[in-house]
């Protein structure tokens, strides 16, 4: 009983520290990236709300909450409502099976930094990213406005092309690991990361992975410039904040499962696993913003190309290879 | 300042000799008022007015059309100096000069003693005796500097004082 | 060889594609590190240029008078309808003014009526940060855009050209001859 | 009928058309400043050159000097033409003032528009500019002499063709000056033409000026409603004021001009007396209120004594569309009425003048300046309807022989023989003059014993008269027995008011009269009226009188009448400016004004510092006027009435869309009432009385307007013949009392031949509408000192 009532409560504080965790880091990851952004662009970024800005995403998200919230005549109300919190629930639950460091003991009772240490991890990550698509599709065509429809029905299509060639490119991580477990994938990786053993699949997943969290340059789904904001051009307060929080929560889950799939985890030398994990985690959404200060969104047509012409074929190459030397090592 | 009788007779007989146009006699009855006034005052037009049935502008769009017929106070004498072709080649331009400078006047200008209104004029018709000018009606010709302090000294002499409007 | 002609020119094209792809990489990694070029601009107002299409107002001619003959020139060229105006004699003969209305709540700061008004009156400032509370109080009267000196072009007096006798009587303008005398035996 | 080819387009011209005008007609607008199709060719501005390629001409011409042949090729946009009038515009901007934004003729200057589409915009020339001083010509007309481009388009205007003479060209060369002797008002009563043909901003409009440029003014084809031609005008109005009204060009009726009266009498629409708020007993209050107790007052008097006890008025002044509605109302409640006139005589008298006009013999203002002989019966032309006589000024220069036959004094800019005759004595003139046959002298003297000072002037009119082939007649509708049978004779009535036909058109052949319903009321039997855009007072001061006999008094109008004052129920109606409406004119043309301004008090004097308002939540002030038509329709809904109007077809056979530029004839004239008695001696002792109209302020909108009240004469004159003076004992200028009624007028008395024997004249103003057809010695007094 107590054991029950122990392992809810150990339970109940990693899902409060990984929640409170993500969260802030969302929360402050829009303002690295806006101060960061503007440093890219030879500007200062926010700084007017207190110490170089740092109150910033407080007074957003003040804001997004006390702001009027918008619900159009002619949408289906119960979807449209329901459509941004698909978004941002799908990242969320995606971090249950995401471990943040080797397990230890307290009391001799063995914590595992994960909430969820499940041998299908992959496969878990795999379908609630899959399902995020939902919000954007179900937001977009609710909303009952062609430049939403537009956004919605592309990310559904980009969703679909890219998630393939997310699953290809791990198909040599999980054979390799001969594991679908992320805390066996990480272990696989004591050595050498697979980004250095299996480079093209790394690069493949790096591309897909930014295709699937809609960032520039793949953020059709929005295009500002043709589509007034996309799929949430209808959305406002804190449902739009929801979209927004969404997103980046999504960039910290791509950054752990990028550290995971292929940095090597919390592998490293000299500092505590925790803080390599973190460090590797980091990296990700960094270069993803210094990737959107670099390079110009992808046209519609390239999009579509660039997944099925290009990173499918060569996923599919890459796993004959892996399978190849795997069986040749052996 | 009622007209003498004999100006009115005049005017009177130039209009009774076009009894039924009456505006014909307009010029010949301002001529009339002009010997006798000096020059076309206002007087003169509402005079002219009257005796011919024409309004006041009728006659003064044909008092300062004419260039013989003067709205302004002129001298006893005005000189019309001929400024056309055939003067001009004969140095009309300097004897112009040395009439105005003589008599410390402007063009257009009368002398202070009000003997002399000295005035350009369009051609005079007395081309072969070039240059030429023309006071109060009589050609003088062939004009030199000589000739026109001859021409001066003599009107000074016979001058009579005109008379004005009151 | 043709096949192998290809190879290469994928091989390029990859190997092309990705030094563009590293060359923006570089660039915005240097500007990076470079000083942000932003002005804080409330503590920092950087002065505007002269020509600057801010605030509109009414300017006087160098012997201080207005300078507007509300001749509706500018209220015919704006293109969004925000000034108005009703032109009256005013005491010395000039046409002026009687009332002068702009909305710059409506305005959108083309410069058209500047470029309209003949007689250099009115003429938009870089002022360009006045800020209300109300959207009534953006509507200014003649009383509010009424200045007390030149504006950019200080020594232009349009009754000193106009030939109209207004407070200068006819002849006396800049370029004009005295009167023509209608009696004058000049011929 | 020459054939010739202008850029490139045929077209044919009737003979004698200048090629200018050719070019018109195929929608070409060669550019012109002294060229005018009513003024012709002066080859003064040189500005309409263009290039003749082929034909009997070759060059460059003036067009407007050239008449159309046969066979010419025209280019008006030849380069060498182009050049040229390039090179005229520079010439004449070398003088002209640097003044544009200072002058009210910017935004519908011709210069301007030649000087900015020619693409002239700096002035090369290094010399000065001429100059001149500028006079004072009135009340009217803004002179600016800088601005003259010497087109001449003014002199010869004012001096040809309406044949005035106080103003014109002076001087010569580089110095020609249009002007006056000296300044003082331009005496023609159509200065205020000159302000629409000058090119320039010379002569522009003084009432208007600095008011307004043309291009913030609302504009829409009016009718003027100050005397029965309908001349077609434009109304500008800005800011819900007319400000100001220019003439339009309808050739059927007023050609290119309108009188002075037109065109500066607009001032009632938006003076500061205009009642623009219903009243009930004096008191002011909201329009519904005064509705529904107009409908329960005059529904008590029905309840009461029946529906024949309410009776409508209106007036000559109404639009037909007032008067229909009117009459539809009357109908529809079983009222009497509605009466348009003062009496059953001047009733029967326009409907005779109309009625004689079938048969194709009426005639339009354009078409009596082209005819050979004109008669004018018992009508003053620049007084009655001020644009007949330009109209006979221009048949006068084309060698008309015309003649008034009229009691009062007459002045016309034309050589005409007057024949100061008494109204009884008018149809014996008449016969004579209109008879088939030469009148000999014989017959003369028995037709006029006691005038044998107009012997010799008859004598040479009859022959002319029987001589001319295109005559016409023009009489007062008193005098519509007269019209001759002799078809040669066109007709042209001048009636009482802008509406009088509309009004006989309207109205029931037995409709009674005002004089009827005065009898009616004082018997007791009307105890309900409904004044609808009619003065008592002016129309009959009989009825006037017997308003207070009334239980209820109903007014629609929008002038301060004295029946205004009087008013139990008072509500505001639009004017023709506000609510548009059809007018019928003396030749019973049909013409539509359209609105113009919008209703309401206008903003330079509603209370908020006279511009327009900051914050666009209160209502307007004075928006409380309808149509007078519209408050008819809403008194018959609140009475329960059922009201059918009638159709605007009903009167010309066509809908209001099929109506021509020039406007529509009436095809249901009145059918042929018993012509009215011709005007007899009165009986007994005294001085007939004849109504003169001022140029000013004594027609029913003209006495409201502050801008034309300010032109009329400060004194009322009345003016007798010397035998009939010397009669009475009095001398000119002599200051006289007049009794009228209970009232004493002061009046000065001048003295003239011109006037009739046995005529006493007096002004047509409302304070004068009581004297007796007759007066004596016991009327005129002299007044002691």
């Amino acid at each position: 009983m107590t054991d029950i009532l122990c392992g809810i409560l150990v339970m109940l504080a990693r899902m409060a520290v990984v929640l409170a965790v993500v969260f802030g880091l969302a929360a402050y990851m829009i303002l690295v990236e806006r101060k960061l952004l503007g440093r890219f662009q030879v500007r200062y970024g926010p700084n007017r709300v207190g110490l170089f800005g740092l109150l910033q995403p407080i007074a957003d998200g003040l804001k997004m909450l006390l702001k009027e919230d918008i619900v159009a005549d002619g949408v289906d109300r119960r979807i449209f409502l329901i459509a941004p919190a698909i978004v941002a629930g799908a990242a969320l639950f995606s971090f249950a099976v995401v471990p943040f460091g080797p397990t230890f003991a307290v009391f001799d009772r063995p914590i595992a930094q994960v909430i969820a240490d499940t041998d299908v991890g992959l496969l878990v990550i795999f379908g609630l990213s899959s399902l995020a698509v939902y919000g954007v599709a179900l937001g977009g065509w609710t909303s009952d406005n062609k430049y939403s429809l537009l956004g919605g029905i592309r990310g559904a299509a980009q969703m679909i092309s890219y998630e393939l060639a997310l699953g290809l490119s791990l198909v040599p991580v999980a054979m390799m690991a001969r594991s679908l477990n992320l805390t066996d994938i990480v272990s696989a990786q004591a050595t050498l990361p697979f980004a250095l053993s299996q480079p093209v699949a790394f690069a493949i997943f790096v591309v897909s992975a930014l295709a699937e969290t809609n960032r520039i340059p793949f953020d059709l789904p929005e295009a500002e410039n043709e589509l007034q904001a996309g799929f949430h051009t209808e959305y406002s307060g804190m449902r739009f904040a929801l979209f927004f929080v969404g997103e980046y929560v999504n960039m910290i889950l791509l950054g752990s499962v990028t550290a995971i799939f292929f940095l090597g985890g919390w592998n490293g030398p000299l500092l505590p696993p925790i803080v390599w994990f973190g460090l590797k985690v980091l990296a990700v959404p960094v270069f993803l913003i210094w990737t959107r200060a670099s390079l110009p969104r992808l046209r519609y047509d390239q999009l579509m190309a660039l997944g099925w012409k290009c990173l499918v074929p060569l996923g599919l190459a890459n796993i004959l290879v892996t399978g190849a030397l795997l069986a040749a090592g052996r | 300042m009622s007209l003498p009788d004999a100006v009115v007779a005049e005017i009177d007989g130039v209009i009774a000799a076009v009894e039924h146009h009456k505006r014909e006699a307009a010029v010949d009855v301002m001529y009339a008022l002009q010997r006798h006034y000096g020059y076309l005052c206002d007087e003169a037009m509402h005079y002219a007015s009257k005796a011919l049935d024409m309004t006041t502008l009728e006659l003064e769009s044909l008092a300062t059309f004419y260039d013989y017929l003067y709205r302004r106070p002129v001298g006893r004498y005005v000189i019309h100096v001929c400024d056309s072709v055939v003067c001009w080649m004969f140095h009309q331009d300097s004897i112009f000069d040395y009439l105005c400078r003589k008599l410390g006047v402007p063009p257009g200008g009368t002398t202070e003693d009000g003997m002399f209104t000295v005035l350009p004029a369009a051609c005079i018709g007395n081309c072969h005796n070039a240059p030429s000018m023309l006071i109060n009606g009589r050609f003088y010709d062939r004009l030199t500097a000589e000739r026109i302090d001859a021409v001066l000294a003599e009107l000074r002499q016979s001058a009579e004082e005109p008379v004005r409007c009151k | 060889m043709e096949e192998k002609k290809d190879k290469t020119g994928l091989l390029r094209e990859v190997l092309d594609g990705a030094a563009g792809l590293a060359g923006s990489y570089a660039a915005t990694l240097t500007h990076l590190f470079r000083r942000p070029v932003t002005e804080q601009y409330p503590e920092y107002k950087r002065p505007m240029p002269a020509r600057t299409r801010g605030r509109i107002i009414l300017t006087r001619s160098p012997d201080g008078k207005e300078r507007c003959v509300a001749c509706y020139l500018c209220s015919g060229a704006c293109p969004v309808n925000c000034i108005s105006m009703q032109s009256e004699e005013g005491p010395d003969g000039r046409r002026r003014a009687a009332w002068f209305r702009i909305n710059f709540a409506r305005c959108i700061y083309c410069g058209l009526c500047e470029e309209a008004c003949p007689t250099l009156a009115l003429q938009l400032t870089p002022e360009f940060a006045f800020c209300k509370d109300a959207i009534e109080d953006f509507v200014y009267e003649k009383e509010d855009l009424l200045v007390d000196h030149g504006g950019k072009d200080p020594d232009y007096d349009f009754y000193a050209h106009a030939g109209v006798a207004a407070g200068r009587p006819k002849g006396e303008h800049i370029g004009e001859d005295e009167p023509v005398d209608v009696k004058s035996i000049l011929p | 009928m020459p054939d010739l080819i202008i850029d490139g387009r045929p077209v044919r011209v009737p003979k004698g058309t200048p090629v200018i005008a050719a070019a018109e007609s195929l929608g070409i607008v060669i550019p012109r400043f002294c060229w005018h199709p009513a003024l012709g060719a002066a080859g003064a501005c040189r500005m309409c050159a263009v290039m003749f390629l082929d034909g009997p001409v070759k060059g460059l011409e003036m067009s407007c000097m050239v008449p159309a042949a046969d066979g010419m090729v025209v280019e008006t946009f030849h380069p060498e033409a182009v050049t040229f009038r390039r090179r005229v515009v520079e010439l004449l901007m070398a003088n002209h003032p640097h003044d544009c934004p200072v002058c009210d003729e910017g935004g519908h200057c011709l210069l301007q528009d030649e000087t900015i589409s020619g693409g002239h915009a700096l002035r090369r020339f290094p010399g000065r500019k001429r100059t001149y001083l500028d006079q004072d010509l009135g009340p009217f007309i803004q002179h600016e002499m800088n601005r003259c481009i010497h087109c001449y388009r003014c002199a010869r205007f004012y001096q040809e063709y309406c044949g005035y003479l106080d103003f014109g060209p002076m001087q010569n060369a580089n110095r020609v000056y249009f002007g006056r002797f000296a300044s003082g008002p331009l005496e023609s009563p159509f200065s205020g033409n000159l302000a629409d043909i000058c090119p320039t901003g010379t002569l522009t409009d003084k009432p208007g000026r600095y008011k307004s440029r043309r291009w913030d003014c609302q504009r829409a084809p009016s009718v003027c409603p100050h005397c029965s031609l309908g001349c077609a005008t434009v109304a500008l109005s800005r800011y819900r004021e007319v400000v100001r009204v220019e003439a339009r060009e309808n050739p059927a009726v007023n050609g290119h001009f309108i009188c002075d009266r037109g065109r500066y009498s607009f001032g009632y629409a938006a003076s500061a007396e205009r009642p623009r708020q219903a009243r009930a007993d004096g008191v002011p209050t909201s329009m519904s209120t005064a509705l529904a107790l107009a409908g329960t007052r005059l529904g008590g008097v029905v309840e009461a004594f029946g529906p024949e006890a309410v009776a409508v008025v209106g007036s000559a002044r109404s639009s037909l569309e007032t008067q229909t509605a009117l009459t539809a109302l009357a109908r529809a409640g079983g009222w009497r009425g509605p009466a348009f006139f003062a009496d059953r005589t001047e009733q029967q008298a326009v409907a005779a003048a109309l009625a004689a006009l079938a048969g194709g013999r009426a005639r339009s203002l354009a078409e009596i300046g082209q005819a050979d002989a004109v008669l004018c019966l018992g009508v003053s032309p620049l007084h009655d309807a001020p644009m007949l006589a330009l109209s006979l000024r221009q048949a006068a220069r084309a060698g008309a022989v015309v003649a008034v036959a009229d009691p009062r004094p007459a002045t016309l800019p034309l050589p005409f023989t007057h024949l100061p005759l008494a109204p009884d004595k008018l149809p014996g003139a008449a016969a004579l003059l209109t008879g088939a046959e030469a009148a000999d002298a014989a017959a003369i003297q028995r037709a006029l014993p006691l005038s044998p000072e107009l012997w010799p002037a008859l004598e040479r009119l009859a022959p002319a008269f029987a001589a001319a082939g295109n005559p016409v007649l023009v009489f007062a509708p008193a005098l519509a027995a007269q019209a001759p049978a002799d078809a040669r004779f066109g007709l042209f009535p001048v009636l009482c008011g802008p509406n009088a036909a509309g009004a006989a058109l309207v109205a029931d052949a037995d409709a009674p009269a005002c004089d009827d319903l005065a009898r009616a009321i004082e018997a007791g039997e009307v105890k309900g009226l409904v004044l609808a855009e009619a003065d008592a007072a002016a129309l009959s001061p009989r009825l006037a009188a017997a308003l207070p006999g009334l239980e209820t008094l109903v007014v629609l109008d929008h002038l301060p009448t004295p029946s205004f004052a009087a008013a139990k129920v008072f509500l505001p109606t639009q004017t023709l400016f506000e609510s548009g409406g059809t007018l019928c004119n003396n030749e019973a043309r049909l013409q539509y004004a359209a609105p113009v301004a919008p209703p309401g008090e206008p903003v330079s004097r509603d209370g908020r510092g006279g511009h327009p308002p900051r914050d666009y939540a209160r209502k307007l002030p004075g928006t409380d006027p309808l149509p007078a038509a519209a408050l008819c329709a809403v008194l018959a809904l609140e009475m329960g009435l059922d009201m059918p109007a009638l159709s605007f077809a009903a009167f010309t056979g066509v809908g209001p869309e099929d109506v021509a530029p020039e406007g529509t004839r009436a095809t249901r004239l009145p059918a042929a009432p018993t012509a009215p008695a011709p005007p007899s001696a009165p009986p007994g002792q005294g001085l007939v009385v004849v109504r003169d109209d001022a140029l000013f302020a004594t027609d029913a909108y003209g006495r409201y307007a502050p801008l034309a009240r300010a032109q009329a004469p400060a004194a009322s004159v009345v003016r007798l013949h010397p035998d009939d003076a010397a009669g009475l004992g009095l001398a000119d200028g002599e200051a006289l009392t007049v009794t009228v009624g209970d009232r004493r007028i002061e009046a000065t008395l001048a003295v003239s031949a011109a006037v009739a024997r046995g005529a006493a004249v007096v002004p047509r103003l409302p304070g004068w509408a009581g004297l007796p057809a007759a007066i004596g010695p016991e009327t005129l007094r002299r007044r002691q000192p």
